[in-house]
């Protein structure tokens, strides 16, 4: 029973269906940063076990890009979070609707 | 000789262009003189011409410069003075001259006094151009330019609602036979390859006889309307409305006779179709009868004249089609020359009784007007076609071509109508001129006109007692160019009987006119006399309703279809389309304006939904790529 | 400076416009003039430095824009274009010239001053994409002028004129990208160049395809029927400025695209779609007239004439033939210059009574009989009379189509009857019978700046009608060399029948011109 | 046979723990899922080979992101139950399971797999790790540095954001006290 890619494909695609659950279901923008991470790791696995089948470093590199731009808007948007909380009280994203078309 | 060309073409334009200086500015007399003089220059350089020609000189052909020229086409401001040419432009110079100085007593009051004479002049430049050109393309241009102005001197009481309208109907009428005569221009060059004359006659021997006969039915539709042929007849007598030299000028001697001089240019091709011919023949016969019937019974002194006109018409277009073009030219001038005396006899006639046109409201003018009584009868002498003088000759000579020709039914209707036209035009001359002084009765006190005016139409006087005399000389000179038939008729009793009866025929139609509108019983009728209330006399006073019937059946229509186009279907059919598309679009935006809620998490399941959308894509295009081959196989299968 | 002089005619406008918005208010009135006629003396300039006898392309300049796709900014003219280009100038400069006093004057000026430079760049472009800037630029100013300055229905007017115009030329666009594609498969270069695309030969499938894409684009600026409803708008609320120019020169963007694109690339596909195209133009001849004849206002009337023009000039584009093709780029010039003076002399009585119903007028003649001559001379040009400049095209028009059709030309000959009717009732409406309104009685007769503009249109308007030669040589070189290429490019058999071969004709004319002299 | 057992746990285990958090109305017990989730990804990564990778992960998920959203939870009140109302489920879930139906279908199908060929092969016989780095600072070496960049610049945006008014927490404050703050903020946007 060898593992071969497409395991690790479609274990990735499951956790990206997760992390697609996730985004859709919460309201709390906490949590739904939450699945946005997931969505990122779920990638993650594909591209590093792509690399690492084809023997191709580039994969791994965007994983580690990867990595740096979720570290980043973790930054950015827990700073957002804390603005916003700060000035209504809560991050529920029923209530973030001022872009009404 | 071409100088005299030059100045005969261009002198009437000089003079249109020096009154038309003084457009705006107040009356002057120098506006009416210098173009009068002009046109003076103009008949002199044109009998020069006709002297030039009759001497045996070759024909004056100058091409002045390039018109048009694109492709194969080429048209040159071309002219020529030929013996067909240099009759016309004698015909026109004489009687514009004439009618210029008559004007510059008749326009003598009239505040348009310097317009006037810009837009005669005008005209007489347009016909020289038409007569003179060497080309149909030229020809063209003096065959609109008169229509222009003639639309202009219609309408040049443009405060008349009558007039204007009158100046519309003619321009318009004219306008539908212009594109007949457009199309025919056409089919010339598509098939000679040239518009100019010579050439074009030259290439049409070869052509096919469909080609042909199309060529000429067009070019004769286009005839049909400057010479008010049935059924583009109306324009004519509502025409009237204009000032009258205007009508004695254009629609009696001139542009009308345009059709005719068209058909007579056009002889060789003609020639080539006689059934045409013959069509135009009857036409013109219809006509003549056509028209004097509705002149038998009409109270407008100038339309009756007008009705006498399209009469005439159709004497000429008789000959022209039967082939007689020279028959046809020479009636043409004849009649040039009586029937412009007619209309200034009227003139004097309007003037004396201040613009009144009911001859049932004159009578017994004669004591007053002394001259013009004596040239109108000798006009209306010539008219009917009493020997010797010049309707005589030229009249006479149609209905023999007539009978020559073997067309006995066009014979027949044409001495008839020369009954009908003595009749009519000594009705009119019994009413204005004798029985009892009627115009009493209005309050009217006549009066003869400027001495001058009656001197300026002597020389019409003249020719129309004298032009008779022509016959041979010019018989001998057009033949140069046009077909020279003789017609005679074989045996001299046939022909003297033929004559004589005529004569006879004529004479007691003058005489029962005279009998029955002479006398002192004349009433100003009042609509209730039997014999106005017979159907006859309506359908005739009516013009036989072909009036009514063009403005409730053409007119109207038109002018409610054209609202219905405009309402219903630019408005609501055509822009609605439009404004619909548009209104589908902003809809839908505003429909689908909600899916922008605001809220991340919808727009976050749209997202997934819109991934979803291109991921199934992929899949799908991805199977068609993998298994293109098979569903080739498969579309070919169905027969796609 | 001849060299190039096609960019400094172009950016010339451009820049002074841009140097406008520095001018004092009151100043920029001569300003604009100044400029306008600086740019029309060079267009002048341009005509007597052109070789009438060349009938290539003259003052070519090149430069390589984004060589990669092979855009280049490629400029030229030919007989075809060069009259458009003076009739331009001619009518910016007689239109700043004779504008009356209007709010925001300066903007008007250098709104104009733009719009004068896209027009010079449609007319001289020779290169697809730079065409098509030009082309779409052109909208933007005319957009402000009837948005800015127009009528009570400005907004609707101005969007409506921006984005149905806009939707067709993006049809127009596909069809130029594709071109250039279909040029990349068969040579391996990319190329938007007009000229290299004239020498490719497409099957006749293509042709068909991409002759829609470009129909639809030039046909809705023409505006053929049915897409010709914007237009009644757009003159409607447009100022006076605004229709000279519209009428004038924009709409002839068309009609020039036409003879620049369709003819020449897809000489197939013209022939297949000449029946359609010319029932579409009879359509719009007739049917417009009768409306023009139902409206009720004169510059509804002038609008509708246009369009009832523009048929004509269809007509004689898709003739197909040395005859038609030049008549139909004659009547441009002459349509423009008439439908031009007729808008300017509209304006003048706007100006006056701020109405433009003719029921409000009656008996001008008397108050104003200068005016009323004007008019009427521009009337008959617009009728089509002989000896002005309508005649020549339209007559040369009809010719070359009755080559193709007579039953058609027939039809669309009615043009003069139905012309005539509409023309002359507007004319007795507004201008005969007695003075029934009090307002009129004591209006005005033109003035010198309205002269100013007027009495060059009339004299232009009757001496092209005289002598239309200096003109229609140039054109007609041109015209012959593309007739010669279609029919040279053409495939099918019936293109060739219908398409006239001028070797041979072309020694011909010339001996008989020769005979001539 | 190793590696299968390992992945099959792992997988199993990551599935579970990310399904935890996303489904978890605890805000605390989906942080704690969420951490385990990332740690055995990198088990993932080490399988793989990627050794260096696998390290990052743990370093950077469970470490410093995990130590950031700790700290922003600080700010709410996470002993509550979070509150979400949802709208239809069976949406949510179609959806999700839908994609990830398809995206199975793009990877299984032989279409893609195909075309795919290495750019930049692993050396043999040299580390993952140096590999990497060769590959990093050589080739990659711009948008390294762009990275780098980009993260002080959201170092310094987080710092910027959180850090105004670090004295005044909602959260410890009672309700008069934020109103009142409320009211004095409207009074300074009113003047």
């Amino acid at each position: 029973m060898e593992i071969g890619l497409n395991h690790y494909l479609v274990l990735s695609t499951l956790l990206f269906a997760i992390g697609l659950i996730g985004v859709m279901r919460r309201k709390n923008l906490l949590l739904l940063f939450f699945a946005t991470e997931i969505l990122l790791n779920s990638v993650n696995i594909a591209f590093a076990a792509i690399s690492h089948y084809y023997g191709d470093l580039t994969g791994q590199l965007f994983v580690f890009f990867v990595i740096a731009i979720a570290a980043s808007e973790v930054a950015v948007g827990l700073g957002l979070l804390i603005v916003w909380h700060k000035r209504h009280g809560n991050i529920d994203l029923d209530n973030m609707s001022t872009m009404r078309g | 000789m071409e100088l005299y060309l030059y100045l005969a073409l261009f002198s009437p334009l000089a003079g249109s262009l020096f009154a038309g200086l003084f457009g705006a500015s107040p009356r002057t007399k120098i506006a009416g003189l210098v173009p009068s003089l002009l046109l003076f220059v103009s008949f002199v350089s044109s009998t020069i011409l006709l002297v030039y020609i009759l001497s045996g000189g070759a024909k004056v052909h100058v091409e002045m410069m390039t018109w048009m020229a694109t492709g194969d086409l080429y048209i040159p401001f071309g002219f020529v003075v030929d013996q067909v040419s240099v009759t016309m432009m004698m015909v026109v110079s004489l009687v514009s001259t004439v009618v210029h100085f008559y004007s510059i007593g008749y326009m003598d009051h009239d505040k348009g006094f310097n317009r006037f004479f810009s837009y005669l002049s005008a005209f007489v430049f347009s016909m020289m151009i038409l007569v003179m050109s060497d080309n149909f393309a030229g020809l063209f241009i003096g065959w609109e330019g008169v229509g222009l102005c003639s639309w202009l001197l219609i309408g040049f009481w443009y405060h008349k609602e009558s007039a204007t309208w009158a100046a519309n109907e003619a321009f318009i009428m004219n306008r539908i036979a212009d594109l007949g005569m457009l199309i025919g221009i056409f089919l010339i060059y598509w098939n000679t390859g040239s518009l100019q004359y010579d050439q074009a006659f030259a290439a049409m021997n070869g052509l096919d006889k469909e080609v042909l006969t199309w060529m000429g039915i067009f070019l004769f539709i286009g005839a049909m309307g400057k010479s008010a042929q049935f059924p583009l007849h109306t324009w004519l007598a509502d025409a009237m409305e204009g000032p009258t030299p205007v009508s004695a000028l254009i629609h009696a001697a001139t542009m009308v006779t345009a059709g005719v001089y068209l058909v007579v240019r056009a002889n060789p091709l003609y020639d080539l179709i006689p059934h045409v011919g013959l069509f135009i023949a009857s036409l013109g016969a219809f006509v003549a009868l056509f028209a004097a019937s509705m002149a038998l019974v009409n109270r407008d002194m100038k339309r009756i004249i007008a009705y006498s006109t399209l009469s005439q018409l159709g004497y000429m277009f008789v000959a022209a089609g039967l082939g007689a073009y020279w028959v046809a030219l020479f009636h043409l001038m004849a009649h040039a020359f009586f029937k412009a005396l007619l209309f200034l006899g009227a003139g004097n006639v309007m003037h004396a009784m201040h613009d009144e046109l009911d001859p049932f409201k004159m009578g017994g003018l004669r004591k007053v007007m002394k001259g013009t009584f004596v040239m109108m009868t000798l006009a209306s002498v010539a008219l009917a076609g009493i020997y010797p003088f010049a309707g005589f000759f030229s009249k006479d000579l149609i209905l023999e071509v007539g009978f020559v020709e073997h067309h006995y039914i066009i014979y027949t209707v044409l001495l008839f109508t020369a009954g009908l036209t003595a009749f009519y035009s000594f009705r009119l001359v019994a009413l204005i001129f004798h029985g009892e002084e009627r115009y009493k009765l209005f309050g009217i006190h006549p009066h003869e006109a400027y001495k001058f005016m009656l001197v300026a139409m002597s020389p019409l006087l003249l020719l129309a007692i004298i032009a008779g005399s022509f016959k041979m000389t010019y018989f001998e000179m057009v033949t140069a160019v046009l077909p020279a038939t003789e017609y005679h008729v074989h045996s001299a009793i046939t022909y003297w009987i033929m004559t004589i009866g005529t004569q006879l025929f004529v004479i007691l139609a003058i005489a029962f006119a005279y009998k029955k509108y002479a006398n002192n019983k004349v009433k100003v009728p009042d609509g209730t006399s039997k014999m106005e209330n017979r159907l006859c006399y309506k359908v005739l006073s009516n013009q036989y309703y072909i009036p009514y019937i063009y403005e409730e059946y053409l007119a109207k229509p038109y002018k409610e279809l054209s609202t219905l186009f405009w309402k219903q279907i630019d408005m609501k059919v055509v822009d609605a389309t439009v404004d619909g598309i548009a209104g589908i679009i902003y809809s839908s935006g505003e429909k689908t304006r909600v899916m922008q809620s605001g809220n991340l998490s919808t727009m976050l399941k749209w997202m997934v939904a819109g991934t979803i959308g291109l991921l199934s894509l992929a899949v799908v295009f991805g199977l068609a790529a993998r298994y293109s081959g098979e569903i080739k196989t498969i579309l070919s299968g169905l027969g796609v | 400076m001849i060299d190039h002089i096609l960019s400094i005619l172009i950016f010339f406008p451009a820049l002074a416009a841009m140097l406008g918005f520095i001018i004092h208010k009151d100043s920029i009135r001569a300003y604009g003039v100044a400029v306008a006629t600086i740019e029309f003396a060079l267009s002048l300039w341009l005509w007597f430095a052109f070789d009438s006898n060349a009938s290539g392309m003259q003052f070519m300049e090149q430069l390589p824009l984004v060589p990669a796709f092979g855009i280049n900014y490629i400029l030229g003219v030919d007989g075809i274009s060069l009259f458009i280009i003076i009739l331009a100038s001619f009518f910016t400069m007689i239109g700043i010239a004779s504008l009356t006093d209007t709010k925001n004057e300066k903007n008007m000026i250098v709104t104009l001053l733009f719009l004068q430079m896209t027009m010079a760049g449609v007319f001289s472009a020779l290169d697809a994409i730079v065409f098509y800037v030009f082309w779409e630029l052109s909208l933007v100013p005319m957009l402000y002028i009837i948005g800015a300055w127009g009528g009570p229905l400005r907004i609707y007017a101005s969007v409506k004129f921006f984005l149905y115009t806009f939707a067709g030329s993006l049809v127009m666009l596909v069809g130029m990208l594709f071109m250039a594609y279909l040029y990349y498969q068969a040579t391996g270069a990319w190329s938007f160049s007009i000229l290299e695309w004239y020498r490719l030969i497409l099957p006749e499938s293509f042709q068909l395809w991409l002759f829609v894409a470009f129909f639809i684009g030039f046909a809705i600026k023409v505006p053929m029927f049915p897409f010709h409803t914007w237009l009644p708008y757009a003159h409607g609320q447009a100022p006076t400025i605004g229709s000279v120019i519209l009428a004038a020169i924009l709409l002839k963007m068309g009609t020039y695209a036409f003879i620049r694109f369709s003819l020449p690339m897809f000489p197939d596909a013209s022939v297949f779609f000449m029946f359609p195209i010319a029932v579409l133009a009879i359509i719009m001849v007739i049917y417009t007239a009768m409306v023009a004849y139902a409206q009720e206002d004169i510059k509804q009337v002038v609008a509708y004439s246009s369009v009832s023009h523009m048929g004509i000039i269809i007509l004689g584009t898709f003739a197909l033939n040395v005859e038609g093709i030049s008549g139909s780029i004659f009547l441009m010039i002459g349509h423009g210059l008439v439908s031009g003076a007729l808008f300017l002399l509209v304006g003048v009585i706007y100006d006056r009574r701020h109405t433009k119903m003719m029921s409000e007028f009656g008996g001008l003649a008397h108050v104003m009989p200068r005016y009323a001559t004007i008019f009427g001379l521009m009337l008959m040009a617009s009728v089509g009379l002989p000896l002005t400049v309508n005649f020549v095209g339209e007559f040369l028009s009809l010719l070359g189509f009755y080559k193709q059709s007579h039953i058609l030309t027939l039809l669309a000959g009615t043009a003069i009857i139905v012309g005539a009717i509409y023309m002359l009732a507007a004319y007795k409406k507004m201008f005969f019978g007695t003075v029934t309104n009090e307002k009129n009685a004591n209006l005005k007769d033109v003035n010198r700046r309205e002269l100013l503009a007027l009495i060059p249109l009339s004299i232009i308007t009757i001496w092209l009608g005289i002598y239309p030669k200096p003109v229609l040589d140039p054109i007609n070189n041109s015209v012959e060399s593309i007739v010669q290429l279609m029919h040279d490019k053409s495939t099918t058999s019936e293109a060739k029948s219908r398409i006239p071969n001028l070797v041979k004709n072309v020694e011909t004319a010339k001996t008989s011109e020769q005979g001539a002299h | 046979m190793f590696e299968a057992i390992a992945f099959y746990l792992f997988a199993f285990l990551t599935t579970v723990m990310f399904f935890i958090a996303v489904m978890t109305t605890q805000a605390l017990h989906a942080l704690t899922a969420l951490a385990a989730g990332m740690i055995f990804i990198s088990a993932f990564f080490f399988i793989l080979g990627a050794d260096f990778l696998g390290a990052i992960q743990i370093v950077v998920y469970s470490g410093a992101v995990m130590a950031l959203y700790a700290f922003g939870m600080m700010f709410f009140d996470t002993t509550r139950d979070v509150k979400e109302k949802n709208g239809n489920k069976y949406i949510v879930f179609g959806l999700s399971i839908l994609s990830a139906v398809l995206v199975v279908v793009i990877f299984s199908a032989p279409m893609v797999t195909d075309n795919i060929s290495a750019l930049y092969p692993m050396v043999e016989g040299a580390g993952n790790t140096q590999e990497l780095g060769m590959v990093l600072f050589t080739k990659y070496l711009v948008p390294f540095e762009v990275a780098a960049v980009m993260l002080l610049v959201a170092m310094i945006a987080g710092i910027v954001l959180a850090g105004k008014k670090m004295d005044l927490s909602l959260t410890l404050m009672n309700d008069a006290e934020i109103i009142e703050a409320k009211i004095e903020k409207n009074k300074k946007v009113l003047s």
